[in-house]
């Protein structure tokens, strides 16, 4: 009952942390800008936190490197399960451009397991709100259909 | 009074950007900042010997997705000098065009960042509302919200038609007035003054002993905008850098704000004279040799070296970036701030850090 | 704050900034970058957007006669559109659906025959 | 506009920047070039009023180069990032993060050196800032 009511806290009011591991700053500002008037995500029950403690989400930007990898591990492991990990933007997702750089390990995947992948350099606000609502399908009772692919 | 080291970062809600900086402080007054850095590192310098030169166009733009067109645009003057050609008119003007729009949405963007690291949470969505009139130029004229991808070497790839210009010029005008209504709010409400004003000084001295760039300098007082080069169309525009005296802050905020209508008026002025004729002429031949260009992003100076080969493939790039520049300042305006104000002091000098590692 | 008041009284009476995305789409604008479509009708495999890419991406086989495109490492910048010598290759204004696992886009068509001299 | 650098010796690097200093010249950064196995340019960039001037400097991985974080200290994040990416060691340097100032253990020394410096750090014996253990 408890756990039924979680999960559907869970569901309706996803609370997010973002973690910019080495992007260009682009799905950074994208990120936040879903924060803003605009796209306002609040509406939709999603806060963005700052403590790995209190968040069910992981919108992780850019690409890994040997120094924020164990950052990003760390966040992951604090994080409660369940939780969802986001790789938003072609670097997050695969190491994009940069993929052959000198201290790129690549794509979020190559660290933390990634539910959900948000193409695009930069991704768009509404690609991150999709990806949002992709990842929480994988939540809820119809686990495994939700969700665009 | 024992001091003690306090980490701040790499993940912290005021900094959208991973840094960290150790901070060694007694009771709440800091004593040393010291800045650590390579979480946002990938060496995409090194991407030289992967990609070749036009290639290269878009690893710069993605040096930061801030001032993306503008380190394109700084990348492509310097292989143009070197290949010994000339981007046509319109390029030039079109340049100047998303650079300033550009500026004006980075600017925007600090802001409104700076507003919420000082916890004026509404005055940072009304600026952000108002940035989102700009990213919609960006993708109604070059089809990117955030990192156009507009230049090529010799030119640009994307033109602008005449609607696009009614439409940019009536965005502008909002853009115009929606700013200048939050002026009062940004330069003399109470609460932004008490955060801001004699914060994390940098007088004239520190700032050129130092290297600042951008409008971290301009702020401390001295006129030096690499707009003044006449590098693209500038030299046909009116401008005359923002200088503020204060070196506070406050003042780095006003330079911001200031030329957030400037670059609108430069926009103005670009689209008036915008001439027609070719987007670009054809980039022929390897370049050899050594170049540097410079031109002003919204964050400073930015210096680009190349030293070619006579392949296609750069043998060295080396890119100065503003943030790079204004970090040893900063390790001189923290010291001695109350703890509570580092946040806002670290974002005064609006920092990029995915440009300074690269 | 005071400053801000007919800011504020003028958001309040306004109606809401907010897209209302999910539920009623923006349109997207006719020049934006979206995702890449390939005929495989009019592509000649000759891989001269593969050789442009920047974020190499393409992976083209003309013995084969199959072009493969990862859009998760896309960046979308259009180039190999513009390079395309038949124009089989278009940038679309719709934008790439997210994904939960990351597949690439494969495009198979007839293999041309070698070219005889 | 042709790039010209003016040759500078190590021995006069800090005088020659001191005057340049009270001249009112202002440190933009500076670059570093790998020439040949082990052979470097070190390039110098200052600026006055929109005016460049650029030196020259040629250094080695055998031996330390003069810091200009001593007269400039904004010298000291690029003179770090150097010693990081090519493996050059400067003396004196202001704030020395050891060939940690972007990369870590598992990232390898020296990513932008073209010709492979392995062997070269690992026999190097003259007290090796790189802490390749």
């Amino acid at each position: 009952m408890l756990g039924k009511l979680l999960n559907l806290g869970q569901r309706k009011s996803p609370w997010l942390l973002h973690f910019d591991c080495g992007s260009c700053n682009g799905c950074d500002i994208e990120t936040l800008a879903c924060l803003t008037p605009l796209y306002d995500v609040e509406r939709f029950g999603i806060i963005n936190v700052g403590n790995p403690k209190h968040a069910d989400l992981l919108v992780v930007t850019g690409t890994v490197n040997h120094r924020n990898a164990k950052v990003l591990r760390k966040l992951y492991e604090q994080m409660p399960e369940p939780r969802l990990v986001l790789a938003v933007g072609a670097c997050g997702c695969s190491g994009g451009v940069f993929r052959d750089a000198s201290n790129v390990v690549g794509g979020v995947d190559k660290v933390i397991p990634v539910d959900v992948y948000v193409p695009g350099c930069p991704a768009r606000p509404e690609a991150i709100i999709d990806g949002v609502v992709a990842g929480l399908a994988k939540l809820g009772p119809d686990n495994g259909q939700g969700g665009q692919s | 009074m024992k001091t003690s080291i306090l980490p701040f970062g790499p993940q912290h809600p005021v900094l959208p950007e991973p840094i960290h900086l150790s901070l060694t402080i007694e009771n709440e007054t800091v004593l040393e900042a010291r800045p650590a850095l390579g979480y946002v590192h990938r060496g995409l310098e090194n991407l030289v010997a992967a990609r070749d030169m036009h290639q290269m166009v878009q690893v710069v733009e993605r040096v930061c997705g801030i001032c993306s067109m503008i380190h394109a645009m700084c990348y492509c003057q310097a292989l143009e000098e070197m290949l010994d050609i000339q981007a046509p008119p319109r390029a030039e003007y079109l340049r100047v065009i998303w650079s300033e729009l550009h500026r004006i949405h980075s600017h925007l963007l600090w802001l409104g960042l700076f507003a919420d690291a000082m916890g004026f949470e509404s005055l940072f969505m009304q600026l952000w509302k108002i940035r989102e009139r700009v990213m919609d130029i960006n993708e109604a004229t070059a089809g990117n919200r955030v990192i156009v991808s507009v230049n090529v070497v010799g030119g640009v790839r994307r033109d602008i038609d005449e609607d696009q210009v009614a439409m940019i010029e009536k965005e502008l005008v909002t853009v115009e007035r929606e700013v200048k209504q939050l002026s009062l709010t940004l330069l003399t409400d109470f609460t932004v003054k008490k955060r801001t004003k004699g914060k994390g000084v940098l007088t004239r001295e520190q700032a050129l002993e130092l290297g600042a760039a951008g409008p971290t300098l301009r702020g401390s007082g001295v006129a030096q905008d690499m707009r003044q080069l006449g590098y693209a169309a500038f030299k046909d525009l009116d401008f005359e850098p923002v200088v503020e005296t204060g070196g506070d802050s406050w003042a780095r905020a006003a330079v911001r704000f200031k030329e957030t209508l400037q670059s609108v008026d430069l926009v103005r002025q670009a689209l008036a004279g915008l001439p027609q004729g070719d987007l670009a002429v054809k980039a022929k031949g390897k370049p050899e040799g050594e170049a540097t260009a410079r031109v002003e992003q919204p964050r400073g100076e930015v210096l680009y070296y190349i030293k070619a080969n006579g392949t296609k493939h750069l043998d060295r790039l080396r890119i100065r970036t503003p943030t790079f520049a204004n970090i040893p300042p900063l390790t001189v305006m923290l010291p001695g701030l109350e703890l509570a104000d580092v946040p806002v002091v670290v974002l005064s000098i609006d920092p990029c850090i995915s440009c300074t590692e690269r | 704050m005071p400053f801000m008041l007919p800011s504020i009284l003028r958001n309040v009476f306004s109606g809401p900034a907010t897209r209302p995305y999910p539920a009623n789409p923006r349109q997207p604008f006719a020049d934006a970058r979206g995702e890449l479509v390939n005929d495989p009708e009019t592509c000649i495999f000759c891989s001269i957007c593969a050789k442009k890419c920047p974020s190499q991406c393409l992976a083209v086989d003309k013995e084969l006669g199959t072009w493969e495109w990862d859009p998760f490492a896309c960046v979308y910048c259009g180039v190999c559109a513009e390079a395309c010598p038949t124009k089989s290759l278009r940038q679309t204004n719709v934008r790439r659906a997210v994904a939960r696992d990351k597949q690439s886009v494969a495009v198979q068509g007839q293999p041309k025959p070698k070219k005889s001299p | 506009m042709s790039f010209i650098a003016t040759p500078v010796t190590a021995n006069n690097l800090c005088k020659d920047a001191q005057a340049l200093k009270a001249r009112g010249f202002r440190f933009v950064t500076m670059t570093c070039v790998e020439t040949g196995p082990g052979e470097f340019d070190l390039i110098y960039h200052f600026d006055k009023d929109l005016d460049m001037v650029h030196w020259r400097l040629a250094a080695t991985d055998r031996e330390a180069s003069p810091s200009l974080s001593t007269v400039y200290l904004a010298a000291f994040l690029a003179e770090n990032e150097i010693q990081d990416q090519f493996g050059l060691r400067f003396a004196d340097l202001a704030i020395d993060y050891q060939g940690k100032l972007y990369l870590d253990e598992e990232a390898g020394a020296t990513p932008f050196c073209r010709f492979s410096r392995a062997s070269i750090t690992q026999t190097d014996s003259g007290g090796d800032t790189e802490g390749g253990q």
